[in-house]
C-alpha cells in the first residue's frame, strides 16, 4: 500500500529505448511509513540481530538528532550561529547507517550529517563550531574516524576512496564511508570517485542521500534517471533504500559493509528521503516548492514510522516517548549552554597551522602583524590618529 | 535619459536584463539561477520574463556550466554563467584556463569566446569555508582572460552589460558584501567598443589627492574611500583609484596618479604573495621608479586560507590598516617603524 | 564463429553481485572479421540504403585515410613532424562515423580523429599543421562543422554538449557528436557531459572509441565493466558495436543521430576498437603490451574485413584494390609536398589572436617585442655584444 | 660518502627510490608511472622493485589522484602524485586549493597532508599544446601550499626527497627540458628538517657577481648562468640565483644579493602579468628600495598562452633576451632605451 508510494525519481523516455535495457535496482523497504514491518528476502538476515531495544535506541537517537537540530536552528535565529543546515527529515537515514559504522571505519561527509556526527560520537557542541564561525572545523577528524564537514560539494568521495585505498593497503578491514547528497551526484569528483573505487575495488561505501533537493534544483535537474543505476555503470551494485526507514537503511548498510570488509569492493546505496526544511537557515525553500510536497512527505515520516512501529510491538507508549523527548531537551540545553560558552578564537589563530613546519613568509606575517596590533594597545591615550580609529572600522 | 537608485546587486540584475533584451543569443546559466533568481537574486525575475531556455538552472557541476558554455559559444550564444560562490570556481579552473581563455588564439580568431563568469567573491559576510575567497589573480596571471570588478551600482550596471557585449570572455568579480551598496544609475545605452570607451577598460579615479595613491577594487574602494575621508582631518590627501580592470590594467591611470603623488598604496583581501598588488607594484615601479618616494605599500590578506568568520575582521583589510599602509607610505611613524627594510 | 571473439571488456565479481543486476548491453557486429555478413534486426534498417558501392567508397576512405596514417608516421620519423598519434587499427570506427554525418552537424574531438577529419572534408595537409608546429589549430572549425583537436582528455565532450544545446535552442536539427577514448571516460568532464546530456536531452552523440589503451594503461584499469554500461546510469541509451565494422558502426551511428535528431536526446556509442600502433610516435607499445595481443587484433583488422566482404560481393577485385592504393598513394603524395611546402609562422602571429578586442597589456608586449627584434636587424655590422650575439642562443 | 654522475631525471628517480627505500608509507601514484615507468621514465624501474601497491597506475582523472592522495593522507601515507604534464594540472586544482592546501589549516593542524606533487613544467621542447605551461604562480597564490622547483641533478636528487619528507604539501616542479642534464650527485642522506637546514627551503647563489643579480628557476637558471658568462666578455659582473623555494621565497638571499649589486633581473618562462617576476620585483623593492638603481626588470614570456612550437624559442627567455634585460638594469643601451618608463 502506502509504502510503494514512496516519491521514487522519475523515469523518462530514454528508459523505454532498446538500446539500453537495464534492470531496475531492487527498492529495500522494511518498515513502510505506516509502521508495518515488510519482509525483504535479501536483507532480512542482515538484520536478524536488531530487536526491538535496539530500534528503540535508534528511535533514541533520532529523537536526539532532531532535537538538536532544532535548537540549532533556533539558535541560528537568535543570532547566535551564522546559519545551520537543518537536516529534518534525514534523521532515518543517517542514524541508521552512522549506528551500523565500526570505530575503525572512517566517515567523510557533506556539512548537512549532523545525526552522523552525533552517532560517532562527536560532542554536540562541536557541530556548532563551523556555524557559529569560532573555527574551520568542529573536532579531530582522528578522535571520532569522522572527518570535518567538507562544503565543496562531492569532493570528500574521493577522499573517502583514497583512505578506502589506505585501508587496503595496510590489509586492514575498516571501511570509508563517504556522505554526499542527490545534487553532488553531477559533481566530475564524484563519478571519478565511482571509476576509482571500481578501478581498485576500494572498501567504500558511497551513501547519496537523495533529498529530492540541491537548494531549489529538483533531483530531476541533475538526473531524470534513478541516481542508483550509477552504480552498475561504474562497475558495483547499486542498491535504492527507503530513506526514512531506520531499519531498511541499517540492512543495506550492513551488506555494503560487509561487502566492502570481505574484499568485495564499493557499494553505492542511494537512501531516498527528503529534505522538510530549508537548505540552510539562509533559505525559503517556499519559493521553489509546493507544500503539498511537503505534506506527502510527512507522511512519511522516519520517526513518526519508527515510532508507530514500536508502539504497534508494544516497546515504545506515550511514557516512553516523553522520556525520550526529555532526554533529548537535555541535549539540548547542552548545546545551547555550549554554544553560548563558546569563546571567540584568537587572532593569533590566524597563522597556527597554515603550515605544518616552520615557514619564512608566514613567521613575517605574524611578526608585522603583532606589532600593527600592539599599535592599538593603550590607543585611548594615544593621540596618533590611525591607532585611535580602530575603534571606528 | 533616466536613472534610478539602485543597489549593486540590483544593478547587476537590471543590466542583465537589459543585456538579455537587447541580444537574444545572451543566455544564463548555473546554479540555482532560474526558479530562486540566485542564492544572492541577482537574477531575480529573469526566468519569468525569459524562460526556462535562456535562464537555465543547470546540473550541480561548474566544470560543466563552463564546458558547455564553451559549446554554446561555438553554436553564436554568448553564455552568462554564474559561479555561485568564488570558492567554487576551482573545479572549472581547467575549462576556463585551457578552454574559454585560449580558444580564441588556439583557433587564430576563428572561434570568438564571448562568456561572461560572473563570481561573487571576498570576505566580510560571516560566511563558512569556500564563501569568502578572493581568486581574481589566477585569473590576472591567465593569459586570454579579461577580468573585472566592480564597486558600486553604476558600474555594476554599465560594466556587466560591456562584459556580456565584448567578444573576448570576461570574469565578472561582485562583491558580494556590497551586494546592498545604494547609489544613483544612469540607465543609458553602454557605448560599445569601438564606439567609445569602455568603463571595463579603464580605472576611475575616484577622488582626487596630492600625497598618497591608494589602488582599490571591488568591496574595498568604500573602504579606502573612508580612508580617504579619514586622512584629510589629519592633513593627508589621498587619490582613490578603482582599478575597475583587473587584467589588463590601466596602468596609465595610476602612473598618472603616482607621478603626482610619489607614493602608492594597494589594498586588496587576497593574500599578499602573488597577489594583484604585487603585478601593480612592479608595474608601477617599473614605470614610476624615478618619482616614487617610497617602494608600493601592499595592504591585503594575509598568506593564510581565508579564516573562521570570527577572524575574517582581522584578516581583511579595514580603515585602519589601509591607514597605516598610507603612514608606511608616507613615512610617518606607523606599525613597522623601526622594524628594517629586510625583515 | 570469430565475429563473438571479439575481445571486449573483461566483466568481474562485481557483476555476479545480485544487488546491482542490470542487463548486458547489446553488442552489434554486421561484418564478422571473415567478412561474413551477420544480421541485427535491430540495426538493420538503419542500413538498408547501404549499398555495395557505397561500401566500397567506405573502403576507400578507410585505405587513403591508413595511407595518410602512414605517411604522417614517416613524415615524423625523417624529423618533418614533431609528433604523430596514428590511428592505424580504428579506421572503420571513425570513418564508419564520421560519414554518416550531415554538414551541418559539428564534430568535437580528440587528437587521434584524423580519419574523421577527412572525412569532414579538412584539406589533409591541415591534419599536420599542429603535428608540425606551426598552429594550435590546423582549420577553421567553421568550415568543416568540427572543432580541431583537442588535448585536454574528455573537455571536447563538455563542448559538444554545449553545441548541442545551442542546436537545441535554435530548433535546428543538426546533431554535435564528440569523440573521445575508453581513458577519457575516468576524467570527470566526460562524466559531467553525460549528466547534462541527459538532464537536457541534448542532441549530441557520445562517440567512445575504446582502443583498449590509454597510453600504456589497459581499459581495465579505467573500468572493470563495460564502458558502454555508463549510459543507462546516466539515463541515455547505449550501444556496444565492433567497431572495426564499419557497416556496424554506420547503422548504431545513423541510430544515434536519428533519435537526437527527433529530439529523443544523447546517446553513448562504444565502439570496441583496438590501437594497433603506438599511442603516438614518441610511444613504444612493447614496454607495457604483449605482441600476442596485437596479433590477435591484427585478425580482426578493419580493412581486411571489408575487403574480404566486398570481394564476397564481387565488388572489389585486386586491380580495385589497386586502384585503390594508387589514390591513396596520391593523397599521400599530397600530404607529403604540403607539408615540406608548409611555411614558418611569422613572429608577430606570437600576439595576433589573444583577445579579439583591442587589449593595453598586448599591445604594450607585441611594441616591446618589435622593438627588441628591431635590435638584431643588421646585427652583424654592429658591435653591440648583446644584439651580436642572438645568432648563439 | 659515495656519488655519482647522473641526468636530472635520473637523480629524481634515484630520489624516489631512495624515499620508497626509507618509508614504506611513501607511495607513487599517476598515469602511466607504473609499469611504463612515466612517459619520461622518471618512476621507471620503481614498480618492479615496490610492486603495484606502492607504484599505482591510476584511472585518468586527475582531480580523483589528488583528491585520493588526500584520503591517503588521511589513512598516515605520503603521496607523491605525477601529473603527466604541466596543462593537466588544471583538472586537480580545486582538489589542490581547496583540499591540499586548507586540510592542515582546516583542521588546525591535525591532518598532515604529506602530498607531493610532481609536474614537468615548461617549455622549450617542441610539444603541442598544454604540453609546455608555466603554471607555478597559481600555487605560489595558493597559502598553504610550498612550491620547489630545481635546476641541476644535484638539487633533484635531495629536494625530492625533502618534500616527500616534508609535512606540508609540497609542489615539485621539473624542468623537463632540462631532464637529460648531467651532473654529479652526492648521494648523501638528505638532513631532515629540524635537523638542519633543507636545500628546498634556500635560494642558492649559482655563480658571485657584483653589478647585476640575476634570479631564475628551473629551466632558465642555466641560461641565465649562461649569460653571467657570456657577460663576462663584456666586463659586467652578474650574480646568478636559483630560487629553488617558489614558495616561501627566500628573500633574505635575493636581497642580500641586490643590497650588493643594486640591480635585479627575474627569469622565467611564465606570462609576466602576475608571474612570480611580479612578487620578487615587489617583495624587493620593498626591502631594498634605497639601493635599487633601477627597477627590477622582468625577462618573462609573454602575457599571451603558450604558442605554436615553431613560435616558442621568442616566447621562452633566451640568452638574448637575459642579456637585454640585464642592459636595461644596468641603464645600458638596450631593446627599450629612448622608450618613455610609462609606455
Ligand atoms: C563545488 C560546489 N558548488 C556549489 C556549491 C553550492 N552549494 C552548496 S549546497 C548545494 C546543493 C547541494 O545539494 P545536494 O548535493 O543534494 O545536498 P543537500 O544540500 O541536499 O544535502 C550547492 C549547489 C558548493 N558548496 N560546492
Ligand atoms: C587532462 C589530461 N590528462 C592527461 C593527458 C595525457 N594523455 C594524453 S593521451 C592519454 C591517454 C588517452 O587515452 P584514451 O582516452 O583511451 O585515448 P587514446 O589515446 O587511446 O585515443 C593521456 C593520459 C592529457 N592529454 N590530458
Ligand atoms: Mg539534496
Ligand atoms: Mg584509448
Amino acid at each position: 500500500m502506502d509504502g510503494d508510494d514512496v516519491r521514487r525519481p522519475q523515469v523518462t523516455a530514454s528508459d523505454q529505448s532498446g538500446s539500453a535495457e537495464h534492470a531496475p535496482a531492487q527498492y529495500v523497504q522494511l518498515i513502510a511509513p505506516s509502521g508495518e514491518r515488510r519482509r525483504h528476502p535479501d536483507f532480512e538476515p542482515f538484520i536478524a540481530d536488531v530487536d526491538d531495544a535496539q530500534l528503540r535506541s535508534l528511535y533514541e537517537d533520532m529523537v536526539i538528532v532532531r532535537r538538536i537540530d532544532t535548537e540549532a536552528t533556533a539558535l541560528q535565529r537568535q543570532g547566535e550561529l551564522a546559519l545551520w543546515p537543518p537536516l529534518l527529515g534525514q534523521e532515518a537515514a543517517q542514524v541508521g547507517s552512522a549506528r551500523t559504522l565500526e570505530p575503525r571505519d572512517f566517515v567523510f561527509t557533506s556539512y548537512r550529517e549532523n545525526a552522523v556526527a552525533y552517532c560517532r560520537g562527536v560532542p554536540v557542541v562541536d557541530l556548532l563550531r563551523v556555524w557559529r564561525g569560532t573555527a574551520q572545523s568542529g573536532w579531530n577528524p582522528f578522535a571520532f574516524g569522522m572527518a570535518t564537514p567538507q562544503v565543496i560539494i562531492g569532493a570528500q568521495t574521493l577522499h573517502a576512496t583514497g583512505y578506502a585505498l589506505g585501508m587496503q593497503h595496510d590489509g586492514s578491514d575498516a571501511v570509508a564511508v563517504a556522505y554526499f547528497g542527490d545534487g553532488a551526484t553531477s559533481e566530475g569528483d564524484v563519478s571519478e570517485a565511482l571509476v576509482f573505487a571500481a578501478s581498485f575495488a576500494a572498501p567504500v561505501v558511497f551513501f547519496c542521500q537523495n533529498n529530492q533537493w540541491a537548494i531549489s534544483e529538483p533531483v530531476r535537474v541533475q538526473s531524470k534517471h534513478q541516481l542508483v543505476d550509477r552504480a552498475a555503470g561504474f562497475g558495483m551494485p547499486g542498491v535504492q533504500v527507503d530513506g526514512n526507514d531506520v531499519l531498511a537503511v541499517t540492512a543495506v548498510t550492513r551488506e555494503a559493509l560487509d561487502r566492502a570488509r570481505r574484499g568485495g569492493g564499493p557499494t553505492f546505496i542511494e537512501a531516498v528521503t527528503y529534505r522538510m526544511g530549508p537548505h540552510t537557515t539562509a533559505d525559503d525553500p517556499t519559493r521553489y516548492r509546493d507544500a503539498s510536497e511537503v505534506a506527502h512527505w510527512r507522511e512519511r515520516d522516519p520517526i513518526a514510522r519508527l515510532d508507530a512501529y514500536l508502539r504497534s510491538t508494544g516497546t515504545l507508549d506515550d511514557a516512553g516517548v516523553a522520556e525520550v523527548a526529555q532526554r533529548a531537551d537535555v541535549v539540548a540545553a547542552e548545546l545551547r549552554a555550549g554554544c553560548l560558552a563558546m569563546p571567540d578564537p584568537d587572532a593569533a589563530a590566524l597563522f597556527s597551522h597554515v603550515y605544518s613546519e616552520p615557514h619564512t613568509g608566514i613567521d613575517r606575517q605574524r611578526d608585522h602583524f603583532q606589532r600593527y596590533l600592539a599599535m592599538f594597545e593603550g590607543a585611548q591615550s594615544s593621540t596618533d590618529s590611525v591607532a585611535g580609529s580602530k575603534v571606528s572600522s | 535619459m533616466t536613472s534610478a537608485r539602485m543597489t549593486l546587486g540590483g544593478a547587476i540584475n537590471a543590466g542583465l536584463r537589459k543585456a538579455m533584451e537587447l541580444d537574444d543569443r545572451v543566455i544564463i546559466m548555473g546554479e540555482d539561477v532560474g526558479k530562486l533568481g540566485g542564492v544572492y537574486r541577482i537574477t531575480e525575475g529573469l526566468q519569468d520574463t525569459f524562460g526556462e531556455r535562456r535562464v537555465m538552472d543547470t546540473p550541480l557541476a561548474e566544470s560543466a556550466i563552463l564546458g558547455t558554455a564553451v559549446g554554446l559559444a561555438y553554436a553564436g550564444y554568448r553564455p552568462v554563467c554564474e559561479i555561485q560562490f568564488d570558492g567554487f570556481i576551482y573545479p572549472a579552473f581547467d575549462q576556463i584556463v585551457s578552454q574559454v581563455a585560449r580558444l580564441h588564439s588556439r583557433t587564430a580568431g576563428a572561434v570568438k569566446v564571448p562568456i561572461t563568469i560572473r563570481v561573487p567573491f571576498g570576505g566580510g559576510i560571516g560566511a563558512v569555508e569556500h564563501h569568502s575567497d578572493s581568486p581574481e589573480a589566477y585569473f590576472t596571471h591567465t593569459s586570454g582572460l579579461r577580468v573585472v570588478s566592480v564597486s558600486n551600482p553604476q558600474d555594476a550596471y554599465t560594466v556587466i552589460q560591456e562584459a556580456i557585449a565584448s567578444d573576448d570572455p570576461v570574469l565578472y568579480f561582485e562583491p558580494k558584501r556590497r551586494y546592498h551598496l545604494k547609489g544613483n544609475v544612469e540607465l543609458e545605452p553602454i557605448k560599445l567598443y569601438p564606439a567609445g570607451a569602455r568603463s571595463m577598460d579603464s580605472a576611475r579615479v575616484v577622488s582626487e589627492g596630492r600625497d598618497v595613491t591608494i589602488v582599490a577594487y571591488g568591496g574595498l574602494v568604500s573602504v579606502a574611500a573612508a580612508a580617504a575621508e579619514a586622512a584629510k582631518a589629519d592633513g593627508v590627501s589621498i587619490e582613490v583609484i578603482d582599478l575597475r580592470s583587473l587584467s589588463p590594467i590601466d596602468f596609465d591611470t595610476v602612473a598618472r596618479s603616482v607621478t603626482k603623488t610619489g607614493r602608492l598604496v594597494i589594498a586588496h583581501e587576497a593574500a599578499e604573495s602573488g597577489g594583484l598588488g604585487a603585478e601593480i607594484a612592479a608595474g608601477i615601479t617599473e614605470r614610476c621608479f624615478y618619482t616614487l618616494q617610497h617602494a608600493p605599500v601592499r595592504v591585503t590578506g594575509f598568506d593564510i586560507p581565508f579564516p573562521a568568520p570570527k577572524l575574517e575582521k582581522h584578516h581583511i583589510p579595514d580603515l585602519d590598516r589601509i591607514l597605516d599602509g598610507v603612514d608606511r607610505a608616507l613615512d610617518r611613524p606607523n606599525s613597522l617603524s623601526g622594524v628594517g627594510a629586510q625583515t
